[in-house]
């Protein structure tokens, strides 16, 4: 294992003290392993709470400041953050206009802001509402399991949820914007490598050379299927298509497109396979009004990428486009 | 005889949390195969949170040990496995009532009966509870047939083994094994493995109390 | 080979096109490789010119925008653009005030911007300065060898030069500002991996698990010695002593200090990394005023890091917390 | 007789990136070991770019041959190379006076001396000087003992392949492979090969000319 860390155990607490002396707008709490606004909480405005396992850098902590997240909160490597961060996070950012948890949808994750949330209620009156984000197509969606994982579109929703929050909309209207981005949005990802968890020490899967996992996730999940090596423009169809047989993108205001890296991808493979996505995307009469191209919702040093499409409309355009000032979104502010 | 006091359970801790240790880089392989490879290192992590937070209070009242061993599972684990174990533990101190082999047998089936409620999984989802179902349902049996408590363990845990092993050809339907769909056929659950640990661990650290 | 990509000579273009598509905000001159600024060329302000091989993405087309490049030239992958490229450029950019060529010190990127500015001389009478950035504590300085690299520090002096040219200054105060900031920074890196380049279609060095090198440059030439593999305690000390045993960093008002992933080093790492940086800073007695931690000038998928500290001043620190809006750097615009 | 005409120049050209085309791999493995793995890559797509300007136009003129050569190449190969070598042909055009064996080596020369006035190395540096200055000068000396262009051309062929074998043990001071420094020894120069590639172009393809 070739990693720019110490002992495997202190990842996490030593990266969040990285963060902390990088981003003074910032305040860490290191003993909750919380990441703050530094004005948090701010009176009279919904509180945003998000968090889970970590190495997914710059998600979630990057992802905090103005216009999008109050607070996250970082568990162990892929491993969902304990109830107490989560209160801890949740009661640091009570402004007085109730909190909203964004939680992704993993089963440890659910149960463990599902804690927080009874402790939250148990022991004071903080008004919680929570969304669970789950656009990864390359999941079967079914009461009978576990349901389709969180993905890209939790980026995006947390911009947006994020801005409409910073506009002072009460929590029910947030809660109800970022549902309808959940609804609205899908993504589907893919692997070149495996990754490798820090504690474990070798990669999560193997995968010969002149092979790649369609239908991955963020946690060195394998995919759904194992399929031999392809061009670019093929990967795009490959990852395209499924979103846009799972939800009707065409019409309307077009579509936000994120084309997002793994970890592991550099940049100038990002570029090229953006402009993949959009020739897919215009063959298939689907405008793209905004986009994002990057590694934001990462998964260690995985080689590969994701692409996540949600349906735009006026409204959320207006919230996408609305500033934001955090370590890893930046714009207007 | 005394058969559950809070020095058993606390040497019923201290065994599973060894056998967590000494299987850490197994568990987390079987995890690899069909998760996120950190089942072994979460364990590991809180068990050992466990027995210093036994070792720091050393509780007194037996329900007690299991409240403070649920409570750092909540506080340290996360991922899956740390809100379920933390749940097993919680339930079972709360109806942990007695000293005797049934009383234990009452709590440890709350304990699954909390995972059942919290995880809203079923037995052949290919989870923990596929070797928990069957420990609680092999201790309550042994102890209705009138054996003792030893024996009893001792057939939950080969129970819990054998559920295990049976996970092994399964399709998951819950937690993170369940993305692989069909994929997930031909590994064994990394939970139900450590559960496996857990009852392991009862029938030998409680040995010789009835 | 895994890469997200098509026919590997068609790298460069293909990635540019996805430039384009992402960043509607930038014009793109595919024939000519050239990223401008969509408002190039601005009336009375020094333009600045950039570019080099392309793989080391975001920089230079990243950062084109306000407050930094006016245009900048994508060279085949580790290729210094080619005379040509870098004429279009400058005369895309010539608003009357003159033209700033910010070059790294390779020969090939020296002797092709010293033939683009005899072609500019020859066809135009704009005014061109090059400066010539040469950072790199890894390589000896020397008349009699090619001198030191550039490195970390271009990332640095093209947002400083930019502010200043952004301000409306003269092309000989930026030309001077330029020179002050590549006189007072250096940089260290090292890589845990090699990276592979498309059209080579392996690995540039092999290196084993449990060796890494240090003083590597940012093209895959292999460092100045390879060394077992250490934590990221140690290795923050072997890249920053040697800037600091080079460049006296003390007193005054702190230093700019810039650490910079070389594509395939998550970001965890690399706020890991800096947590370390700064200890190491500390013991010094080297105080930080800004900070910039991310991939920024990355190797194509090597994984590893580079450390560059720049001796910050007030007028430094104004030009660098001046706004800049740019796809890879963005604040206070 | 005209020994050095357009259509010969032409035949030098092709010859070159044949040579470079299918040595393309073994130049980039030896820029890998000890720059950044593209030699290769950029003399094969810019020999390959002059082939099809020499087909496009045709020059009549021999300095026209090697005029368009290099503008391509300058526009085409970037890094490094591109500008020496095209410097290299720039000037040898520019010095291309008469059609004998000795024009044809004045303006080698003279293209030899721009890729030292542009790069600022001289022979000892690990570079493709020390292909080319040997093969300048065996073909003067050669020319000048008034032996025959094609054997002249073969013996130039030859020093420049001695040169290239002898910059394995140097210690590179020029270029991209300075910067390793001591561990650059032991290495032969990309450039010093490609360089001899071009040499031996030329003994074979104006073989049988004088
Ligand atoms: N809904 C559930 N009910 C019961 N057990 C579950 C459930 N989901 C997951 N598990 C168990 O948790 C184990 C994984 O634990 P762990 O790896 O620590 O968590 P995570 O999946 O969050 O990484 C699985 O092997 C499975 O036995
Ligand atoms: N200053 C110089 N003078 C002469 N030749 C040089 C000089 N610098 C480099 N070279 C030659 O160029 C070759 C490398 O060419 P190439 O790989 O195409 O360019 P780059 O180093 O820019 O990647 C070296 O092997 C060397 O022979
Ligand atoms: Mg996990
Ligand atoms: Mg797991
Ligand atoms: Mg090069
Ligand atoms: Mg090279």
């Amino acid at each position: 294992m070739k990693k720019l860390i110490n002992d495997p155990a202190d990842v996490v607490p030593e990266a969040l003290r990285g963060m902390a002396a990088a981003h003074p707008e910032l305040r860490v709490d290191h003993e909750n392993r919380v990441v703050f606004r530094g004005d948090a909480p701010v009176r009279g405005k919904v509180g945003l709470v998000s968090g889970g396992g970590s190495g997914h850098e710059p998600m979630h902590a990057g992802f905090v400041g103005t216009g999008m997240l109050d607070a996250a909160c970082a568990g162990e490597v892929f491993t969902s953050p304990v109830p107490d961060q989560v209160a801890a996070a949740t009661q640091g950012v009570d402004g007085g206009a109730g909190v909203l948890h964004i939680v992704k949808n993993y089963t440890g994750d659910v149960m463990n802001f599902e804690m927080a949330a009874e402790l939250a209620a148990a022991e004071s009156d903080t008004e919680v509402v929570a969304v669970v984000v789950d656009d990864d197509v390359a999941v079967q969606n079914s009461l009978y399991t576990a349901g389709r994982r969180g993905v890209g579109v939790t980026v995006l929703l947390e911009k947006l949820a994020g801005a409409a929050a910073e506009e002072g909309r009460p929590l029910a209207e947030v809660a109800e914007i970022a549902r309808r981005v959940n609804a609205t949005g899908r993504s589907m990802g893919m692997a070149l490598t495996s990754c490798t968890v820090p504690a474990a020490g070798r990669p999560t899967f193997d995968l010969p050379d002149d092979e790649m996992e369609i239908g991955i996730g963020i946690h060195g999940e394998p995919g759904r299927r194992r399929v031999p090596l392809a061009p670019a423009r093929e990967v795009a169809e490959m990852l395209v298509e499924p979103v846009l047989s799972d939800l009707d993108m065409t019409g309307g205001d077009g579509v936000i497109a994120f084309v997002n890296g793994m970890g592991g991808t550099p940049l100038l493979e990002l570029y090229l396979m953006y402009a993949e996505v959009v020739a897919v995307l215009e063959k298939a009469g689907v405008g793209v009004a905004r986009n994002l191209v990057g590694s934001y919702m990462t998964s260690l040093d995985m080689a590969g990428c994701s692409v996540t499409l949600l349906r735009a409309d006026d409204e959320l355009l207006r919230l996408w486009d609305a500033p934001v000032r955090t370590p890893a979104l930046r714009w207007g502010a | 005889m005394t058969v559950v006091d809070a020095a058993g359970l606390t040497a019923w801790v201290h065994e599973f949390t060894r056998l967590v240790h000494e299987q850490r880089d197994a568990l987390t392989q079987l995890d690899a195969a069909i998760g996120d490879a950190d089942h072994g290192a979460n364990l590991d992590r809180g068990t050992a949170a466990a027995v210093a937070a036994l070792e720091a209070q050393a509780p007194e009242e037996p329900a007690a040990v299991l409240k403070t061993v649920a409570t750092t599972l909540i506080k340290t684990v996360g991922g899956a496995s740390g809100p379920l174990y933390g749940t097993f533990f919680l339930r079972a101190a709360g109806a942990l009532d007695g000293d005797d082999g049934a009383a234990f047998a009452t709590a440890v089936r709350a304990g699954y009966e909390g995972v059942v409620a919290r995880g809203k999984a079923e037995r052949g989802d290919k989870t923990m509870l596929d070797a928990l179902g069957p420990a609680c349902d092999a201790l309550d049996e042994a102890l209705g047939a009138g054996k003792p408590l030893d024996e009893a363990l001792r057939l939950a845990a080969d129970a819990a083994a054998q559920g295990r092993d049976a996970t092994v050809p399964m399709v998951a339907r819950k937690g993170r094994a369940s993305y692989l769909g069909e994929r997930s056929a031909g590994h064994q659950d990394p939970g139900a493995t450590s559960a496996t640990l857990l009852v392991e661990a009862a029938a030998t650290a409680l040995a010789g109390r009835g």
